[in-house]
Order: structure tokens, then C-alpha cells, then sequence
């Protein structure tokens, strides 16, 4: 776990436009002590400019990744107000910036544990891009695979980072432009099959669309694969007084809250229909 | 995020017919203007076709001329505005002959708003504007909620036995149907609704302005000379669809017509979805001298887009969400699932 | 524009005594912490200092742990926000013993918001939370205006005679002072305000939120999963002024605890001079978790150019502007101007 | 009086700091029809920039100049959260203008007609300084003068116009740095002594702070001088709906409408104390 959080400013110092509508938004935060060292893949932070009366709670977005010059990224997509602005954010805008957040992670990947299936889609990706990150850079790029679904060929990105880290990856499409037609349950089940016929360990670890992570937690379960979903709920504080992140569990309480007890939730708590 | 989208194919504009009814009254389409926004109508002419309206409200009316409050009557707030403009008007004399005739002419539904300072004023004023009956007034708009006036006003806006009794008597007075302006600062909306209802009114308008205050620190005193006045605008929005949907769950064949921080074809939507058969514009219109006839547009493509082919389909249709599987200290098939 | 500025000789902040009294309690200034804005204190460890605030109210807290309300629970508006959160909270053992010892090592004021689902669960919730008498606890804070619980909750808020039962018999359940938090639903505030008084109350809290509601137009369900929610945040700053005003006019020896909207020092000062004794912050605290801290500083620099010495000098002392001259068709001195 | 207003967009094409905190902003509107063409001094547009659901109305800001390609400007000062936004509005920001707007404007000079005393204060100098570029550009240069007062030297901005066209200027700073110390109302008294010294007709048009505008009406009404007010109420509208604007007066009805009846008024029908 990262250290305790804390509220700065940052400055953009890059918000570079990808295809699809996706934005890498670089913010340049405190050097001493810098806030988001030490940050684990599923951990998040609250983003917001100043806005003045509306949009009064800030945004919460996964670390896509901090590097030890207090720099760090987010990968954005116009959603509602808070995201559209966002991605408009010009350089050296100052934003205020709460993190890093969020307790529950996911699990690193080690030498003998069961190989790590990446599941994403849309703007789940980054928690995942890290983990990939973090693997190859811990010389486990072989421990992770990423499994990634969009709409179209456009809907995915960043796709050169995992080339250049030589982790494999599985792709599916809606309209079948790139890697399977499909949603990313497609190549998931192919994969998770082949891994039973050979006896391999595997586990799931899934960021993306509610309906996506739906899916995958009911593929998971009926495989008996064990999988993590990395959870977006609507959020107001996200440090755990708001209790506006509630997540429907099973479990001696009813809720969980999305951003002290996740945004990584094991699959089976998950109170879903 | 638990509720999925609902899945609807989309509609060509032209096959989302916006047209629907108010009671008796079939309009072209859901989207008014509200009393005190919009002034006697001409003003606009500059700015919108004022024809293809759905129709309009016109300042409060009552039965002799008003000059209004002293200044300051207005100021801004967080996504809103108070305003303490007194209710002033030229008067029902002067609005039958001078401003009415213009209105006629548009061919929109012209409903009249008006209120007096008592309730003997409230009927004096029906009686007058009765004059306007197929000479172009299409509804009274009996406004019981202004907290801009002394006597009166609030008053009947908070007591259903009071509303009950007024409403009565000034249907009565006159032969052009009247809707009534329940005031938000009653603590029974639906109370106040059936009430109205029962005595005969056709409809409801909701909600008017709430009650609030603003404070210059610098000069200690208030940002209105009145001290208090009505808060409108998209700040308000959530209460007004609260009270709308309080309203049509409680009195379902009671047309609403609905009304508080309207500013796109979105946010009418949201109102017809709680239960308002229409929608009047009020403080958008000054920011936005045509925007009524924009969000009548911005109503249509998103109409089409979610596939949404008549207004009446969607009046009130907003449905509580499914519930969660229910609570267990383990998963229903934990077992099963390892 | 008539009012002049008032003018008056800046101060330098050392100048500026921000210590005020609410009732018999000494603050060291103005600005506490909301409830259910601040949960039990300790999360916001990590983002200020929490010894240098006034004080704070904890979660809604009763007899028994409250699982909350299903999902979703909050959804933004325009420049507010509408929550559903059920009032879940730990229960009255679990606080005192799990979370009270460490606010009763603040040394600032804690106040312990409490309610019951029915007038039983209230003075059974007071007479627990008793001990706490010299172990911590400042306040009672007395909910009677809740929007989200299904029993007792909004009744108890907005009918006098049942506020007064209950205060009178919470108040003998318990040695802790007790404040009650109005309900801004409620028709006349000025009644239950001299109602809870009359019945031992310290002082009263308002406003809570207001009961709203937002529609996904997409989905056709209620953004909240209750359908209801209660409006917060800068959106009902207005109607929280109006609502402190009414009641300070009304009941001038009753201290106000003032919130709606607090989110800069100015607006602190507008409650404070609305006729507030103290203020708490709520909903921003969620979007700068240091902001209290902020507003005092800010409170105090703003009191500093202004050249206000005391807290105690500007509570309620908003005053109506002076009349206009009055009117005539010809100017006074018509002929003399000439 | 100009055209029937309407409601158009424009782009910023210039946001040029001036000393004082000043700014003059410059939009670019349709070409074809101008909707500013033939504006008079004293009338205004309403601006507004896409800001969402706060700052609901529209500002209101007196034409500073009008040309014939389409643009026109604006004298700006940050006094609150909307004029704020708009001295910090970027180049080819697209503004919402509503105009022209206001009926009551100032009367054009005359060669046998008084002498114009312009009396302006912060950001009421562009009815005047529009009403001195029209006069210059009419070859009645010699028939107004521009009286103007700020808190110090940095508070007068413009000047160099005003030279340009040939129009002499009394100057007055609260803190002596130029012109006169004090009020612009002390130059004022001495010109208007002056010109009953040499039985010259003058006529006062002013606009500016209130305060001010109430000195200048007492002293005009004290004196006897015709005094025209150009006045600033707050406005929700501009053009006559939300009676907002209203101006206590003396006549058959005890308000007139800042918007519709004004800006600019007689002294002496307006109802101050
Ligand atoms: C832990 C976590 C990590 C996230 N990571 C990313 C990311 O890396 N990249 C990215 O683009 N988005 C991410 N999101 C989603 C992002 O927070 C929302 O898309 C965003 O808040 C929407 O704001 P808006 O103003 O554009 O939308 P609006 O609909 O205007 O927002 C209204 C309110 O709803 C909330 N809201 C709306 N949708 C969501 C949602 N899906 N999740 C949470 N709150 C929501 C907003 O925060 C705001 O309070 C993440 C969300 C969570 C909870
Ligand atoms: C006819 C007319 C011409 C004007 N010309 C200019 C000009 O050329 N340059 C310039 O800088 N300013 C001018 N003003 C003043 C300008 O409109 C206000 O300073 C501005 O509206 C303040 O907005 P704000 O958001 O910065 O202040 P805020 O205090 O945040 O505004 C809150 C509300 O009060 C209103 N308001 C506040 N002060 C005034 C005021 N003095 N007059 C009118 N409304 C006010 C605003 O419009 C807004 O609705 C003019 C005003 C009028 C009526
Ligand atoms: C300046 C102003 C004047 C108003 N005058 C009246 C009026 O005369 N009669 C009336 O019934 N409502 C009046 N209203 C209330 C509006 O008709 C409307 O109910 C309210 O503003 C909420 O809608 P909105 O948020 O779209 O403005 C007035 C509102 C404003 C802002
Ligand atoms: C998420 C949330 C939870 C709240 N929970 C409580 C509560 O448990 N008890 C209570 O009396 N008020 C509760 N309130 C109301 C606040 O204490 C406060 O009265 C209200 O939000 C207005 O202040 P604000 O605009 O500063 O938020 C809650 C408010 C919010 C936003
Ligand atoms: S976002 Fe506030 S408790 Fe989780
Ligand atoms: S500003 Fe609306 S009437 Fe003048």
C-alpha cells in the first residue's frame, strides 16, 4: 500500500489527444515528498479544476502511472461535464489533486502464482497498463497477458507500450475492426479454456464498463477462475466519508465502500445479480 | 453504476411526433414559457418566431396596475438567481386591450397568469380576464405562491383548506379553465394538489420560485431590497422534479405543467419523465432570448436518439431501479463457485 | 446599486478575534464540520489538523448499526449534489467506544448527531449516548429532519407540537445540551424553532438538505435508488440565509448553527450575519478535505479587511436597506433645479 | 437608435491587458448583417461564455467601438466571477452577445448646441469615449471634453485616444498621482464655473461608479447644468423582460427600466436621495 494521501496542486503539464476520443493528461505534482510514490496499480485519485460553484465533487481516475520526477498520468475520455473539461484541461492549468486513494489493489504477479489475465475495455484500462507495467518491469512480463476490448480498432489505445514490454495480448471489437468480433468475453473464455485443458493457473484481474466487468465476473464464477474487478462507482470524497461509493456485497456487512475497501473487489463478495 | 442502459433503437427527427396534450388542450409540442420570463411576448420578437411556441404564460396579472418593489430585485446565486420583482404588471384593464390582441394573433396557447392580494382580488381578476374567454386566453394561470407579495400569496399557497376554497370560487368566476401555480414552500405538495383538483381546477403548474436570501457583507445588508425573494433556475431543478413526481404519483390524471431550472431539451425530458405533461422555460429565457424554441429542438434529436416516438409515451415513466439480490453473509452459490 | 459600501478601517489580522459562544459553549471560532460530511473524524487525519478546528458533528448516530441505503446513493446537480445515504452508521455502543475516545482527544467541540426511526428510538439513543456526559461529548445533535429514513424522519420535522414532544423528552433523557436540526421541508421554521426551544433544546442546527430527486433520461429510473435524495451543497446557500434569517428574526435568544452551501469565508460571514453562531461545513468538505480549515482562514482575513473585530458584532446584524425617497410625478425641488 | 437587437456568437480576436487592471476585449460578430452597425453611445451588448450551469445570466458592458468589419470591443475590469472569466478569456473564444441593446443613449453634440462635459469614472468611460470618438469623427471635436477621474494615474486608461482626436481632457486621481487630487467632480465644478463665468451652455453626460454618478447628479442639479446619467443597474435580461433593471424615477410611474428606458437617463428624473 502507498502512502497516506493527500490533497496538492498539479499542473498539466501535457494532455496529449490519442484516436478514439482518449486523452494522456500529464500533471506535474510536488517533488518533496512526492505524493504518489510508491502508487499500486488499481489506486486512484480525485481531479478537479477550479471549477468555481458547479461541479462541486471532484473526479476520480486510475494512476495510469507516476515517475519519480512527481509526474504523473491519467488516461481520459469525454464522458459528462467534469471529463469533457478534463480533456480540454490547456497547459499549465493547475489542478487540485487528492491521492493517491483507494486500499484494495491488485495482487502483483509472482514467478509461481497463476498467470494474470488483464481484462479491459474503454477507460479500465490504466490499473491494468500499470500492473502490465509493473510486471515487465519486475522481469514478469510473461506473468501477465492483457485481454483488451473496445468498440473498434479506435476504442483501443496505448496498445504500442504493451508491444514494446512484450507482454501478449488478446484483442476483440464490436464491429470485429481489430482481434476478435466481439466483446472482450470472446477471447477471455478461448483463453481461460485453453489454460483448463493444459492445467495452467490463471487468475482474472478486470477493470472496464459495469457491463463488461458484469460479464466477466459471471465467466469468472462459472470457471471458478478467481477474478479481481476493479470497480467505478459514483463518488463524492473518495477517502471514505462520504459513503456515497457504496458496493452491494456478501459479507458480514451489506456494503463495501468502493474507495477505502476497492476499487479492487474479489469477484464472489460482489453483490451482483 | 447498476442500471443498465435501457437498449432503444433510434428514431429519424421525423419520426418523433412531439405533439401531446394538457387536459383538454393539444399542443405541438411540450415546451412553454413562463410567467416573468417572458414578459407579454412581444420582447422576444426579435429573437424567436414566437408561433411556434407551444404557447406562453404572461406575467402575473392582477386587477389594477402593480409598480413593483424597490431595487435591487435581482441577484445571481450558485446556477441560479433570486428575484423580487413585485409582481408588477400593467393591470388586467390595460392587458385585455393593450397586450392580449398581440398574443391572439400568435395562434400559441395563451395562458394568463394572475393573482390579486386577497381573495377577493383573486376573483375580481378572474372575472376580468374572463373577458379574454375565446378571444384568445386559452387557461388562467392562478399563481398562489408568489413570495413576492405582502399580503396574501404565501398563504394560500400552503394551506390546502385555503387553496381549496379560492380555487372554488375563482373557477367559478370564469369560463376559461384554470391551472393553478402551487407554491414549493408548502410542505404537502400533493395535499395542496388534490385539493386544487377537487375544487376544479384543470392542472397544476409547478414549481414557482423558493424562498430565499442573499447578503452583501461588504454593505450588510441584503442583495434585495425586499430582503427576500424566489429562487429559480438550474439550482433548483432537483426540487422541482421532486415535487412533480410527488405530485403525479399522488393525483396521476392531474395535468402538471412543469416548470423550475429548465435550460435543455435534457432537462424537459427529465421533467415529462416525473410526470409533467409540459414544460415552461423561465429564467433560461433571459440568458437565452430563443432558447425555448432550441430546447424544443435539443428535445427532439434526443427523443429520436433514445427512440422515444410520442411525448405520452414517457410522461411519468420513470421507474424505481430494480432491487439488489438480497443480502447474505456468503454468496447464494459460494460453494458452487469455487 | 444604491447601497454605499459601508466604510470601514481594515484590520490587521491579529486584529480579528474569531472566539464566539454558542449557548453556554466557547468556540475559538466560527466554523465546525457537517454531518455525514465528516464521518467520525479520523479520515481526515491525513489532510489537516484537526485540533484546530471549532468542532465537528459525527454521522447521524442510532441505537443500533444502520446498514445505509442500496446503491446509487449521491449524484451531482448543478452546483450541488443530492444524496441518499441512509444514515448508516456504527450505532450508539460502537461509537462510544470505537470512535469517541479519539474526538474526545481533539479538544474541540464534538457534537454527536443522533435520530431514531421513531420518538422511542430517540430518547433511547440520547439516553445512550448520555454516556458520553464529561467523556467528550458537547452536543447532542438532534435529527428530526432526515429525508432518507422511512419512518418518523421528515413528520418529526415538520409538524411543531411533535418536535416539541420529542425534544422535551429527549432532553430529559440526557445531562448533554441539546441542538436540534430543523427540517428545511418544513412550512414554518419560526414555529418549530420557538417549538424546540420551548421544549429545552440549546439551540438549533439548519438547514439540512432539501428533499430532491434527478432522472437518468437514458435509463428512465431515478438517479438515486431511494427516488429521493436531499439536496446539498452551494445550489441551497440561498434558501439556507432566508430559513437562518426567519428564525433569528423570530427567536433572536436562540443560537443558530448555520450550514447550506458554506464553501468560502464569505459565505461563512453571510450565515454569520443572517443571524448564525456558528457554522458548519458540509459538502465541501468533500471536494478539499482541508477546506474547513480554509474557510476559517479566509473567514478571518475577509473579517480583517472589513474591519470586523468580533464574531459576535455581525451575527444577525443584517439590516434592510434604506427606503427609496418617495415617489411623485415631478421631482421635489423641480422647479428649483432648474 | 441602431437596429433591433439579436443574438449571435462571436469570437475573441484580441484580449489586450491594458495598465489598472484593464482589458479591452475584442469580437469578432457576423459580417452580414453587422448587428452592431450604426451602435450609439450609451447602448450595450450582453456577453456570456459557455460556462455551463453557474453564472446564469449574462454580463452587461457598454460598446466601447463598433467597425465596420464586424468588430467591436469592450472595456472590461475584474469585479466579480463573470467579468473575471471574461479578462481572462483566450483568443478565438466563442462568446453568446446579445445586442445592440438600451434605447436611452446619450445625444449627439451639436455646433451651436452646449458644450458636452464627459465625465467618466473606471468602466464607465466607454459611452464617453465612444461619444468623443463619434464627435471627433464628426469634426465637433471642440464641442465635448472628457472629464475622468480614477484612484490614481493607472486608473485612467485610454487617453491616448483622446489626444488623437484632438478633445481636451481635466483629469482627476484620488491620490494626487494625476490631474487633480480627489473626485472627477472637482475639475467638473471648476469647468462648470468657468462656463457660467462666460455664459458657455454646457450639459453634463457621465457615466461611472454610483457614488460618483451621485456626486455629478447633485452637483449638476446644484448648479443647474443639464446632466445626463448613464447608469448601472443589475441586469438579467438586457432587453426588457425580467424587469430587473429597475430605476427609481420621478414621472407617471414611479420605475424605469435601465435596459429599455436607459442606460441613460435626466438627473433629474431619477429618484436618488
Ligand atoms: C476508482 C475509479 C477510477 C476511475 N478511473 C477512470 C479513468 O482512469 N479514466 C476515466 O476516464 N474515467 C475513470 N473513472 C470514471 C470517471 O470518474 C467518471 O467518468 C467521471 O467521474 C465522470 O465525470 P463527468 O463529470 O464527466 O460525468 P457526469 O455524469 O457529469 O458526472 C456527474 C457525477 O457522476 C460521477 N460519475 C459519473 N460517472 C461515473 C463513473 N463511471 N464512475 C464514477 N463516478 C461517476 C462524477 O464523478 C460526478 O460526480 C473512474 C472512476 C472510479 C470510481
Ligand atoms: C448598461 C451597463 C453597462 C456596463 N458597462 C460596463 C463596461 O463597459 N465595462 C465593465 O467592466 N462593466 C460594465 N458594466 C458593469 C458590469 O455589467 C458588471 O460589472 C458585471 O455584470 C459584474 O459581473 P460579475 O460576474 O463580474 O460580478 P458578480 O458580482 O459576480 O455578478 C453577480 C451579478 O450581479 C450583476 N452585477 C454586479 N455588478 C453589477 C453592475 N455594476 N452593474 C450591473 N450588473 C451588475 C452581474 O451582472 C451578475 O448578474 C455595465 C453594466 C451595465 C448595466
Ligand atoms: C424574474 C422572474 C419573475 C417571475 N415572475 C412570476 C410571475 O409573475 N408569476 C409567476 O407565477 N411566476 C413568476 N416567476 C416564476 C417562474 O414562472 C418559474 O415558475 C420559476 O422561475 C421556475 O422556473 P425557472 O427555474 O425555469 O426560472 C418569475 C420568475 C422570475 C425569475
Ligand atoms: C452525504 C451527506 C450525508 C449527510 N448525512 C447527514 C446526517 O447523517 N445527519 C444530518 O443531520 N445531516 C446530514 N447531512 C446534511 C449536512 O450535515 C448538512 O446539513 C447539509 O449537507 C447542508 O450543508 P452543505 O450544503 O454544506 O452540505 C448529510 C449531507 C450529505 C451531503
Ligand atoms: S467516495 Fe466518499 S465514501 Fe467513497
Ligand atoms: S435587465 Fe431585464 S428588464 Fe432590464
Amino acid at each position: 500500500m502507498a502512502t497516506s494521501p493527500s490533497q496538492f496542486r498539479a499542473r498539466v503539464v501535457d494532455n496529449r489527444p490519442l484516436h478514439g476520443g482518449y486523452f494522456v493528461l500529464t500533471l506535474q505534482g510536488p517533488m518533496a515528498p512526492r505524493p504518489l510514490d510508491g502508487v499500486i496499480p488499481g489506486q486512484f485519485v480525485m481531479l478537479r479544476g477550479d471549477w468555481g460553484r458547479d461541479l462541486i465533487n471532484p473526479r476520480a481516475f486510475s494512476v495510469l502511472d507516476a515517475s519519480d520526477d512527481g509526474r504523473f498520468s491519467v488516461l481520459l475520455k469525454a464522458y459528462g461535464r467534469g471529463t469533457t473539461r478534463l480533456c480540454h484541461a490547456p497547459e499549465d492549468e493547475m489542478l487540485t489533486v487528492t491521492g493517491p486513494l483507494g486500499r484494495g489493489t491488485f495482487d502483483a504477479p509472482t514467478v509461481d502464482g497463476p498467470t494474470q489475465l488483464l481484462v479491459a475495455g474503454g477507460v479500465g484500462l490504466p490499473p491494468l497498463h500499470l500492473q502490465a507495467r509493473r510486471a515487465a518491469a519486475a522481469g514478469l512480463a510473461s506473468r501477465v497477458e492483457l485481454l483488451y476490448g473496445g468498440r473498434d480498432a479506435d476504442d483501443l489505445v496505448l496498445l504500442s507500450d504493451l508491444d514494446a514490454w512484450g507482454i501478449a495480448v488478446h484483442l476483440a471489437t464490436e464491429d470485429g475492426s481489430r482481434g476478435d468480433r466481439g466483446f472482450v468475453t470472446v477471447p477471455l473464455s478461448r483463453r481461460i479454456e485453453r489454460a483448463q485443458a493444459r492445467g495452467e493457473a490463471v487468475c482474472i484481474l478486470s477493470c472496464g464498463p459495469t457491463p463488461m466487468l458484469r460479464a466477466v465476473r459471471a465467466l469468472g464464477l462459472a470457471q471458478g477462475v478467481p477474478t479481481a474487478l476493479c470497480l467505478e462507482e459514483e463518488m463524492a470524497c473518495g477517502f471514505g466519508v462520504c459513503l456515497g461509493c457504496a458496493v452491494p456485497v456478501y459479507g458480514p456487512k451489506p456494503y463495501a465502500y468502493c474507495c477505502t475497501d476497492g476499487p479492487v473487489f474479489d469477484a464472489r463478495e460482489v453483490r451482483w445479480s | 453504476m447498476t442500471a443498465a442502459p435501457r437498449p432503444a433503437a433510434s428514431l429519424p427527427l421525423g419520426g418523433v411526433d412531439l405533439s401531446c396534450r394538457f387536459g383538454p388542450l393539444t399542443l405541438p409540442h411540450p415546451v412553454m414559457t413562463a410567467s416573468g420570463c417572458f414578459a407579454y411576448g412581444q420582447k422576444f420578437a426579435p429573437f424567436m418566431d414566437l408561433r411556434q411556441l407551444a404557447g406562453l404564460s404572461t406575467k402575473g396579472i392582477s386587477p389594477r396596475p402593480r409598480p413593483g418593489n424597490p431595487l435591487p430585485r435581482i441577484c445571481e446565486t450558485a446556477a441560479g438567481m433570486l428575484n423580487s420583482i413585485g409582481l408588477e404588471n400593467v393591470g388586467a384593464e390595460a392587458f385585455l386591450s393593450e397586450k392580449l390582441p398581440f398574443l391572439a394573433d400568435l395562434g400559441v396557447s395563451v395562458w394568463v397568469n394572475f393573482f390579486g392580494e386577497d381573495a377577493d382580488e383573486y376573483v375580481q381578476c378572474a372575472r376580468m380576464l374572463d373577458a379574454g374567454h375565446q378571444r384568445g386566453i386559452d387557461v388562467l394561470e392562478m399563481n398562489i405562491s408568489c413570495p413576492n407579495i405582502k399580503k396574501g400569496g404565501i398563504e394560500f399557497g400552503t394551506v390546502p383548506e385555503v387553496a381549496h376554497a379560492l380555487t372554488k370560487r375563482c373557477v367559478e368566476a370564469t369560463r376559461i379553465p384554470i391551472v393553478v401555480k402551487l407554491s414549493p414552500n408548502a410542505a404537502d405538495l400533493p395535499a395542496m394538489a388534490q385539493a386544487v383538483a377537487d375544487a376544479g381546477a384543470m392542472g397544476v403548474s409547478l414549481i414557482n420560485t423558493i424562498t430565499g436570501m442573499a447578503i452583501d457583507v461588504r454593505t450588510r445588508r441584503p442583495r434585495l431590497a425586499t430582503t427576500y425573494g424566489g429562487l429559480s433556475g438550474a439550482a433548483i431543478k432537483p426540487i422541482a422534479l421532486r415535487m412533480i413526481h410527488q405530485v403525479h404519483r399522488a393525483v396521476p390524471e392531474l395535468p402538471i405543467c412543469g416548470m423550475g431550472g429548465v435550460g435543455s431539451g435534457e432537462d424537459a425530458l427529465e421533467l415529462l419523465m416525473a410526470g409533467a405533461s409540459c414544460v415552461q422555460v423561465g429564467t433560461a429565457n433571459f440568458a437565452r432570448p430563443g432558447g425555448a424554441l432550441e430546447i424544443r429542438d435539443e428535445l427532439r434529436a434526443l427523443m429520436a436518439e433514445l427512440g422515444i416516438a410520442r411525448v405520452a409515451e414517457v410522461i411519468g415513466c420513470v421507474e424505481p431501479l430494480p432491487p439488489e439480490p438480497a443480502w447474505a453473509p456468503a454468496p447464494p452459490d459460494a460453494e458452487a463457485s469455487r
